[in-house]
C-alpha cells in the first residue's frame, strides 16, 4: 500500500501547520500555484505506522549480517547519531557567525587533523558529500596541479580494469580521457602494461588497495616509482581503507591523494544509499588545490579558509561546508575507536575475511585468488555451480536472504565470473560468520539437490524475485495521478 | 576494543582454523618497509560518556541563537515524529537497495518520494536525490548539455541572481568538461534578471525562482525566451515554496525541461549546511540522461507489486567511464526524512507554511525597515527572504548581532560588491515570533544608533 | 534466541565503560561479591540487532490497529517524546534546588492546572505512578477525610460488580472492606441495590462511568446523591474519561475524586507495560488530603509543596515525584491538543465506536447491549459462535491478529459471557476501522465454516498458541544459570 | 484538530451508517443538565512548533548543572543504543502483552530482565517490575508479612537508615493494612544499625545495603538476627553495587528472602525522579505471595518456545479484592531499557562502573574535607556516596553553589536533625572529573571562607 492510497481530501495535521492564516497575496497571481500539489493528505498516526512498517521491510545492520564487499557494513554507533544531533549542532545555521560556530568547527577541525594522521596525508578538506564527489576533487586536483606547472597536455588517467566505477566516471568528468591498466592472474597490477601505458600524457593513476579483488597490491612501491618518474601523480581510493588502518598508511605508500569514504572506513550510517562523506587528504604539493570551505585553528579560535585564503582551490562542491552532520558522527566514532582502535580495526577485519574464507574453502569453495592473502574481504567465484547446476551467483544471492543472511556483492569485480565479494567488517562476531558459512553450505547443497529451489529464491521476503527488465521497459517511477 | 566482539579464545580458535599463527601473519602480503603506526594526531580512545560530554559542551556553547538567515538554509519546523522514524535502524543502517528484494522498504520509500517530487514540481520524473541544492544544479547542467547536445553547444546561461555558492560549484563541476557558463546580469534596482537578455545559440538557461535575494522572476518569460533561444529549461526552485507558486512544469508555455533544488526546507534541519539532498526532475523525454539513482515498480514473479532501481545503465557501476555521472551515493536518509516531512505536512501544511514564512518575512522587512537609516533595496514581489541596507557595514552589524545570539541574515557585499556594503540578506520562516522579530528590530536600532548596549552581553565578541 | 545465547565469557564494550581502573579495595572482603553476576557479554552490534529483532515480534500502535477496550490505545504522538527527551529535562536530578527547577516545575504546575479544568476539580496531584496508584491515592483520602471527621466507622466501599479489578484491590489495600453492587440489565447500576447497601458503615463509591460495559451511566444525579446522603464519597475511576472529555466533567456529576490515566486519555506510551500515571484531582473538601509533592505557583516562581507545607496529607507514594517524564509527556500532549480538541476526542472516540458497532451489527454480531448508545467503546457478545461452533472469544481474538489487527479487550467485563470489549479510539480513520470490519466478517465465516482454523489460530505469528497452563505449573521465570 | 483522522466527509458518511443526523446525538444518554464546557484554565491548542519552542526555552533554562547528589537517583553514563532502542515504536507504544502471540518481544525481553535481576541478587524470581523503589520497598514489606502471617505477625522492623521518601512511602501505602513498621535506630557516629537491635517477634526486617548515608551495613548478621528472630530478610539495594557488593540471596547463612530497590541506576536518566523502576526478586518459595507481572517460558501448540505472562491469578484483573497488589501498570519501558543497558555493560562493565563511582567519591570526599572546616561524619567503609559535616547549614551552601550551575548534594537536617544542620550527602559518580571535583571544592572552600564571589554568577539567585 503506498502512503498515497491511505490519502483522503481534507484530512489535516493542523499540528504542523502555522496557527495563524498567513497571507501571501502581494504575489502576483501569474506567479502562483493554481492547483495544490498532490501530496498525501494522511494523519500522523497513518504517515507513522506506514513507514513503520515499510522501514520493517528492509533489511539493514541492525538487524541482519551484511557482508557486501567492497562496502564495508559495519556497526554504526548510535552514539555517533544521537550526539550529532544534539539541539544545539541541529539548529546551527551554516552561515552563523563564526563566534556562533566555535563548536561545531572545533570537531571539525579535529576530524581533518584525525583523518590526515590515519592516512599519512599533509591536509585534508572535509567538504566533498560522498566518495565519488570526492574522487572528482582528487582528480581535479591532480588536473590543477599538472595546470599549474605547465603541463596541459597530461591529459590521461590510468586505471585499473578492476577499479570501482566511479573512477573512470569521475576522471572524464574532471576532464580526462581514461587508460584501463590489465590485472594480471594473481590480481596485481599488471607492472609490463602500466610501464608501457604511462608517459608524457599521464596525469596518474587511480588505485584501490587493497584492490577490488580483495587482495593487497604488493608491488606498490614499484608502481608508484613508474608513475612519478613519469610524472604523473597516484591516486588513492579510500574504499578499502578499513583494510589497512593502522598498519599501512597510503602517504607512506607513495599516494598523493586519497579520499576516505566516512560511510565505511568511520561507520558512518548508510542511509538506504547515503548520505556518505568523502573527504580528501593530499600531499604537501597538492595542498594549495584543496577544495574549499577548510577549518583553520588559529590559537584558540577556529575559523573558515575560503577562495580567499586559498586562491589555487579547485572551488566549492556544494552550497555550504559538505554533509556536516555525518563528519559529526565520524569524529564521534574516530574518538571513541581512538588511535590503538585504528590499527585493532584492521586486524580483526583482516581475521574475520580469512577465516570465513578458510571456513569457505573447507565447505568446498572456490576462491578467485587462492595463492592470495585475503585482506578484509575476499570473492568467491561460483562458475562451477553455475556450469554443473544452472545456479548462479545471484541466485545464491537470494537463497541468502531467505537464510537472514544480506547477500555479498555480486558480480564486481567485473572480471571475475559468477564472483561474491565477501567483506565481513570487524564488528561481526565469529558465530555471525559460521552462521554464514552453514547458510552458503546449506544452499550449496540445495544448488546440487534442488537447483529450482535456489534458482526461484527468495521465498520468505515480502516479495519474490522482481522483474527488473520490465521495469526499465514499462518505466514507472511516479505515480500517476488521480 | 570497542565495537569489535572478538575475545581471545575467539581469535587463537579463528587463526587456528586459518592456519596461521598471529594476526600480524594475515599481514605478509604488505611490505615491511611501507608500515608504519598512527601517531600523535590521533588522540587515545575515549569512552562514551567522555565522547558524549564533549560534544554536549561544544552543542551548548553554540547555542540555540534566533536565526533570521536565509540564502539556501531555512529554519523550518520539522516534525518529531519524521527524525524518529528516519533513524530507526532498518532506515538509518541499511545499505543501497540493490538487492530489492531485500530493501522494499526503502525502495517504496523511494517511489513515494520520487511521486511527491514529481507532483510538487509538476514534471514526470524524479531522481532518488544528489548531494545537495548546488551540486544537483551542476548534474543539472551537464544534464542539459547532453540532452541538447546537437542543438545548444556546450554554452549554459546563468543568471547572477543564482546563489552565488552554487554558481561557484557549477564552475568547479562543469569547467573540467569545458562547459562554458555565461553570467546573465540583473538590475540592482529590482533584483531581477531580464528575459530579454536570454539570447542563443545556448544550450539551457538555468531560471532561479525565488532568486538568491527572495525576488520573484518571470519565469514565464524566461523559459519561454530559452525555449526559443533552442535551450532546455532548467528551473532551480526553493520545493516549499511549490506550495504556493508555480510549478516548473507549468512555466511558460511548455513548462521547463529541468527542476532541482535543494531539498532541505522539506524536513531537514539547518545541521550547519548538511547533509542535505539536491532534488532533480524533469519530463520524461530526457530520463536516460538523468545522473543518479532512479526507483521502479514493478512486479515479482508471482506478480506481485514490488519496486526496485532501474535504468541502472546509466549509472557508474555499469556504464563506468560513459556514465552520466560518477555519482554513486544519494541522500537516501534524507530523502527518507523528506517523504515523511511531505505525507505529515500534506498540500495544506506545505501552502501554509510558505505562506507564514512570507508572511513573518514581510512582518520582518517592515519592523527593520522602520530602523532609521534601514530601507528596502529590491523593488518587487519576493517570496519570504529580502534584501535591505543598512547604514553600517552588514558584516560588523551581524558580528554585534550574535553577540545578542542573534543571527541577523547574510551580508551581501562578498559576493556582490555592486550592493554596497550595508546589503543584507533576511529571512524569516513560519518559525519566528513577533517577540523574536521585536528584539531583532530592537537590536538593531541600537547598534545603528550606536547607542550603549544593554548591562551585559550574552557572548564575548 | 536468548541474549545468554550469544553471551561469550570475556566480549566486551569498552566505549560503556571508565577508561581508568579504579580501586575499591577498601570495602571489606566479607561484603563483597565472590562472583561476577552472569550477565551477557555481548557486542554492542549483537545487543542491537538482538533487541531490534526482538522489538518487531510485538504489535503496537506504531504498527498496527489497537482496538483494546479500556485501554484507550490511541496515537502517542512523537514529540511528546522527544521533548520530553531533551537533554536539559533528562539530566535534572530530582532533588536539584529550585532555583535550577523552574523550567520543568512550570510544566507541573500548568500540567495540575489543566487537569483540574478538564476534569472539574479544585486541585490535582501529579505523584501517583499510574493509575492503580491513583486509585489507592484517591480511596486513601476519602479514608483520611472520614477519619478527620471522626467517622472512623466508615470502612465499607462500594464497588459495582463490572468495575475494574484494581477497584476492589485497591480499597482492600487502604483497608477497606468491598461491597459488590449489581448491574441491571440495562448496564446501568441496580439503584435499588444501592440504596439498600449504603449505610453508616459506607466509605464511598467507586465508579467508572462511561462503565466498563461501554455505556454511559444515566442516574449519576441519583446515584451521587444516594452516596452522599448516606455521608460517602464517590470516586471517579478515569479509565474512560476519553468518552467524555469536554462533554461533562465528573466533578460536575458529583465526584469527590478522580484519577486520570494519562497513559491512555492523554496519551503517552503505554510502553509494553508501563510507565503509566495516575494523577489524582479532588473537590475542595479533599483536597488537604492529597499526596505530596505538588507544585505551587508564588508570583513567578514555582515551589514545592511537602509534608510541611501540607500536614493532613496522604503521605508520599514514591521516591519523588512520580513518573515525571510521563507528565511532561502529556503537558506536551494537552498543549497540543488544547481546549477545543478535548471534546473533539470525546466525540471521534465516541462516533468511531459507534460507526464500529454499527457496521458489526450489520455484518451480524451481537451487541451486549442493544439497547444503549456505544460511548467510546462498546461490547460484543459471541455466545453464539461459542455455542453453535465452539469458536470463543479467544479464538476470534487469536485469529484476529492473523489479519493484522489486535485482539479487543476479552472476557472483560467478566458478568458477560464470551465478550470483545472494543475501543477504536479517535486517532483511527474509518478506513482503519473497515478493515477491521471486513477482518471479523471474514473470521465469522470462517467460524461456520472452517472452526477448526479459528480454533488454532493464529497461525502466522512468530509463535502458534501458547501453552499458559504449562508456563503456570512448571514454573520457568528466570534461566538457569550455567 | 491534530491526531483526528476525520474528514467532514468521514463524519457525515459515518454519522449515516450509524442512524444519527449528528455528533451531538451521540452523547443523548448524558443528562443535559451535566453538560459543561472545558474553561480557560485550559489553554487552546498551539502547534508542534510553538510547544517545542516552550519545551527547548525551559529545559534550557533548567541548565545541565554538575551533579553531585546521590540520595536514590544517580548520574550515570547511559549508552545512546539504550533509549534508541527503547523509544522503537514497537516497544514504545506497545501494550502489556496480554496477547502473547503478539507480544513475544517484549516477553521475551521481559524474560531475559528476570534472569537479569535474578542473577544479579542471586535469588530465583524477579517480577517485571514495579513503580519505584519506595514502592517496591513497600510491596516487598506487603508481601513479606503476607509470606510470613503465621510466624511474624504485622510487626515489622524498618532501620533509619533506610532512604527517608523510601520509609515514608512505606508508611503511606501499609499503614492502613495494619502494618506496624517500627525504626530502627543508627549510631551517628557510624551511621549503621546494630545487628543486636534485631528482635522478634517479627514479620519482616528491611535490610538497606548500601545505606542511605553511603554505609555499608553489616548484612550478614541483620539477616541472620532477622532469620533467628522468626522474621523474613527484605534487603533494599542499589542494583550498581551489586557488581561488587555480595549479592542479597548471599547475605547471611541463607541469604535473604526478599531483595528489591530502585532500578534508575541501571539505564534510566534521572530526568526528575521518574520514571524509573522498582525491582522485586525473591526465593521461588514466595513467588505466590509476589505483586506484578510475572512472565514465564512455555512451548506453543507446535512444541516452539515462546513466552506468556504467568501466575495471573495473583493480579487484581483476575483476582479483583484478593490479589497480591492492585498493581497494573509496571514500568515496563523502564525495563526494556535497564535490560538493554546490563546486556551493554555486562558483568564487566557494571563492576568497572561501580568501582569508578566509588572511587570517584572517595575522591571527593578528600577533596572537600581538605577544605577547611569539613570532615566526614560517619566512620566506616561507604560505598560510592558519604556524608560530609558543613560548618554552615547545608541548605544554604547548596543554594549558593546552584548559582554556579552545581548540584552539590542533599542536606541531612530535614530528615536527621540529630546530625545537624551541616550534614550533606554527597555523590560523585563515575561521570564526574577530576576537573569538575576540583571545581566543586574550589567554590566550597570559597562559599565557607566567604570569600567574594568571582566577578559574575551563572544564575541569579
Amino acid at each position: 500500500m503506498l502512503i498515497f492510497d491511505l490519502s483522503r481530501p481534507g484530512r489535516r495535521n493542523p499540528a504542523h501547520a502555522p496557527a495563524a492564516e498567513a497571507s501571501a497575496d502581494d504575489i502576483p497571481p501569474h506567479l502562483r500555484r493554481r492547483q495544490p500539489p498532490a501530496l498525501p493528505e494522511v494523519s500522523e498516526l497513518e504517515a507513522v505506522r506506514h513507514y513503520t512498517r515499510l522501514s520493517q521491510r528492509n533489511f539493514s545492520i541492525d538487524t541482519h549480517f551484511y557482508p557486501l564487499g567492497s562496502c564495508t557494513m559495519k556497526y554504526n554507533p548510535r552514539a555517533c547519531n544521537s550526539l550529532a544531533m544534539l539541539p544545539g549542532f541541529l539548529a546551527r545555521h551554516p552561515l552563523a557567525p563564526e563566534a556562533l560556530s566555535q563548536g561545531f568547527m572545533a570537531c571539525l577541525w579535529e576530524l581533518q587533523e584525525m583523518l590526515a594522521e590515519v592516512t599519512g596525508m599533509a591536509e585534508v578538506s572535509l567538504t566533498p558529500a560522498a566518495g565519488a564527489q570526492g574522487e572528482l576533487a582528487g582528480v581535479m586536483m591532480i588536473r590543477a596541479y599538472h595546470r599549474a606547472r605547465g603541463e596541459e597536455g597530461r591529459t590521461e588517467m590510468l586505471v585499473p580494469d578492476a577499479a570501482h566505477g566511479t573512477n573512470p566516471a569521475s576522471a572524464v568528468m574532471a576532464g580526462f580521457t581514461v587508460r584501463e591498466i590489465p590485472t594480471d592472474a594473481e590480481g596485481d597490477v599488471d607492472l609490463e602494461a602500466l610501464r608501457a601505458a604511462v608517459g608524457p600524457r599521464t596525469a596518474g593513476l587511480m588505485l584501490t588497495n587493497p584492490s577490488t579483488l580483495g587482495v593487497f597490491e604488493r608491488r606498490i612501491d614499484e608502481i608508484a616509482r613508474i608513475v612519478h618518474d613519469a610524472g604523473g601523480l597516484l591516486y588513492y581510493d579510500g574504499a578499502n581503507l578499513n583494510a589497512i588502518l593502522g598498519k599501512v598508511r597510503p602517504g607512506d605508500m607513495g599516494f598523493d591523494v586519497i579520499h576516505v569514504n566516512l560511510h565505511k572506513t568511520f561507520a558512518t550510517p548508510h542511509g538506504g544509499g547515503g548520505p556518505g562523506a568523502g573527504p580528501v587528504g593530499v600531499s604537501a604539493r597538492l595542498a594549495p588545490f584543496l577544495p574549499v570551505p577548510m577549518v583553520a585553528r588559529e590559537g584558540e579560535r577556529y575559523r573558515w579558509l575560503t577562495e580567499v585564503d586559498r586562491p589555487q582551490t579547485i572551488g566549492r562542491l556544494s552550497a555550504f561546508a559538505g554533509n556536516a552532520g555525518v563528519l559529526l558522527r565520524a569524529y564521534v566514532y574516530m574518538r571513541l575507536v581512538g588511535r590503538e582502535g585504528m590499527e585493532r580495526i584492521a586486524e580483526m577485519a583482516t581475521l574475520n575475511a580469512n577465516y570465513l574464507l578458510a571456513r569457505l574453502r573447507a565447505a568446498g569453495f572456490e576462491p578467485a585468488f587462492p595463492g592470495r592473502r585475503a585482506t578484509h574481504e575476499f570473492i568467491l567465484t561460483l562458475r562451477r555451480f553455475a556450469k554443473e547446476h544452472g545456479v548462479t551467483a545471484m541466485d545464491f544471492a537470494k537463497r541468502l536472504l531467505d537464510h537472514g543472511q544480506h547477500a555479498p556483492t555480486t558480480y564486481f569485480p567485473l572480471l571475475v565470473p559468477e564472483c561474491l565479494l565477501i567483506e565481513p567488517t570487524e564488528t561481526e562476531s565469529r558465530e555471525a560468520l559460521d552462521r554464514f558459512v552453514e547458510a552458503m553450505a546449506a544452499i550449496a547443497e540445495e544448488a546440487r539437490t534442488q537447483p529450482e529451489r535456489v534458482r526461484e529464491a527468495p521465498h520468505t521476503l515480502p516479495v519474490r524475485r522482481l522483474d527488473d527488465v520490465r521495469a526499465a521497459r514499462e518505466l514507472d517511477v511516479a505515480l500517476a495521478e488521480g | 576494543m570497542p565495537f569489535i566482539p572478538h575475545t581471545e579464545d575467539d581469535v587463537r580458535a579463528m587463526l587456528a582454523a586459518i592456519g596461521v599463527d598471529s594476526v600480524e601473519a594475515l599481514f605478509e602480503e604488505v611490505p615491511p618497509q611501507l608500515r608504519s603506526r598512527v601517531g600523535e594526531r590521533m588522540p587515545a580512545a575515549v569512552p562514551e560518556m567522555e565522547v558524549a560530554r564533549i560534544m554536549h559542551r561544544r552543542a551548548a556553547a553554540d547555542g540555540l541563537p534566533v536565526c533570521f538567515a536565509g540564502a539556501g538554509a531555512y529554519d523550518h519546523h520539522v516534525p518529531a515524529a519524521v527524525w524518529e522514524l528516519a533513524t530507526r535502524g532498518e532506515f538509518y543502517t541499511a545499505y543501497t537497495p540493490y538487492q530489492a528484494e531485500a530493501s522494499q522498504g526503502t525502495l517504496q520509500l523511494i517511489y513515494e518520494y520520487q511521486t511527491m517530487m514529481a507532483r510538487l514540481t509538476a514534471l514526470e520524473v524524479s531522481n532518488a536525490s544528489l548531494y545537495d541544492g548546488a551540486s544537483a544544479l551542476a548534474e543539472a547542467v551537464l544534464m542539459a548539455v547532453r540532452a541538447n547536445r546537437r542543438a545548444g553547444g556546450r554554452r549554459v546561461l546563468m543568471p547572477r541572481t543564482v546563489h552565488p555558492a552554487y554558481r561557484a560549484t557549477v564552475r568547479t563541476i562543469v569547467s573540467p568538461q569545458g562547459i562554458e557558463v555565461a553570467e546573465l546580469p540583473f538590475d540592482p534596482a529590482t533584483g531581477v534578471t531580464d528575459p530579454a537578455a536570454v539570447e542563443g545559440p545556448v544550450a539551457a538557461v538555468v531560471i532561479p525562482q525565488p532568486n538568491y535575494f527572495g525576488r520573484l522572476e518571470e519565469v514565464d518569460a524566461l523559459t519561454d525566451r530559452a525555449h526559443a533561444a533552442g535551450a532546455l529549461a532548467v528551473a532551480v526552485v526553493n520545493p516549499l515554496s511549490l506550495g504556493l507558486l508555480k510549478p516548473p512544469g507549468a512555466w511558460g508555455a511548455d513548462g521547463v525541461d529541468i527542476a532541482c533544488g535543494e531539498g532541505q526546507p522539506l524536513g531537514v534541519p539547518l545541521s550547519s549546511g548538511g547533509p542535505y539532498f539536491g532534488f532533480l526532475c524533469c519530463r520524461r523525454e530526457h530520463v536516460r540522461q538523468m545522473p543518479g539513482r532512479l526507483v521502479g515498480r514493478t512486479v515479482d514473479r508471482d506478480g506481485c507489486v514490488g519496486f526496485t532501481l532501474t535504468l541502472q545503465a546509466r549509472e557508474q557501476h555499469i556504464r563506468r567511464s560513459k556514465a552520466t555521472s560518477n555519482i554513486c551515493t544519494n541522500q537516501g536518509l534524507m530523502v527518507t526524512a523528506a517523504t515523511i516531512h511531505m505525507a505529515l505536512l500534506g498540500p495544506e501544511g506545505l501552502a501554509r507554511t510558505a505562506a507564514a514564512c512570507h508572511a513573518n518575512t514581510a512582518r520582518l522587512a517592515a519592523a527593520l525597515t522602520a530602523v532609521e537609516g534601514v530601507e528596502r533595496l529590491m523593488e518587487g514581489p519576493f517570496f519570504h527572504e529580502v534584501v535591505l541596507r543598512l547604514p553600517l557595514p552588514a558584516r560588523e552589524v551581524l558580528d554585534t548581532l550574535a553577540t545578542y545570539d542573534l543571527v541577523g541574515g547574510v551580508a551581501l557585499a562578498g559576493d556582490y560588491p555592486e550592493l554596497g556594503e550595508g546589503a543584507l540578506l533576511v529571512c524569516a520562516t513560519e518559525k519566528r515570533t513577533e517577540e523574536e522579530i521585536g528584539r531583532y528590530a530592537e537590536h538593531l536600532g541600537r547598534i545603528l544608533a550606536r547607542r550603549a548596549p544593554p548591562c551585559e552581553r550574552l557572548r564575548p565578541r
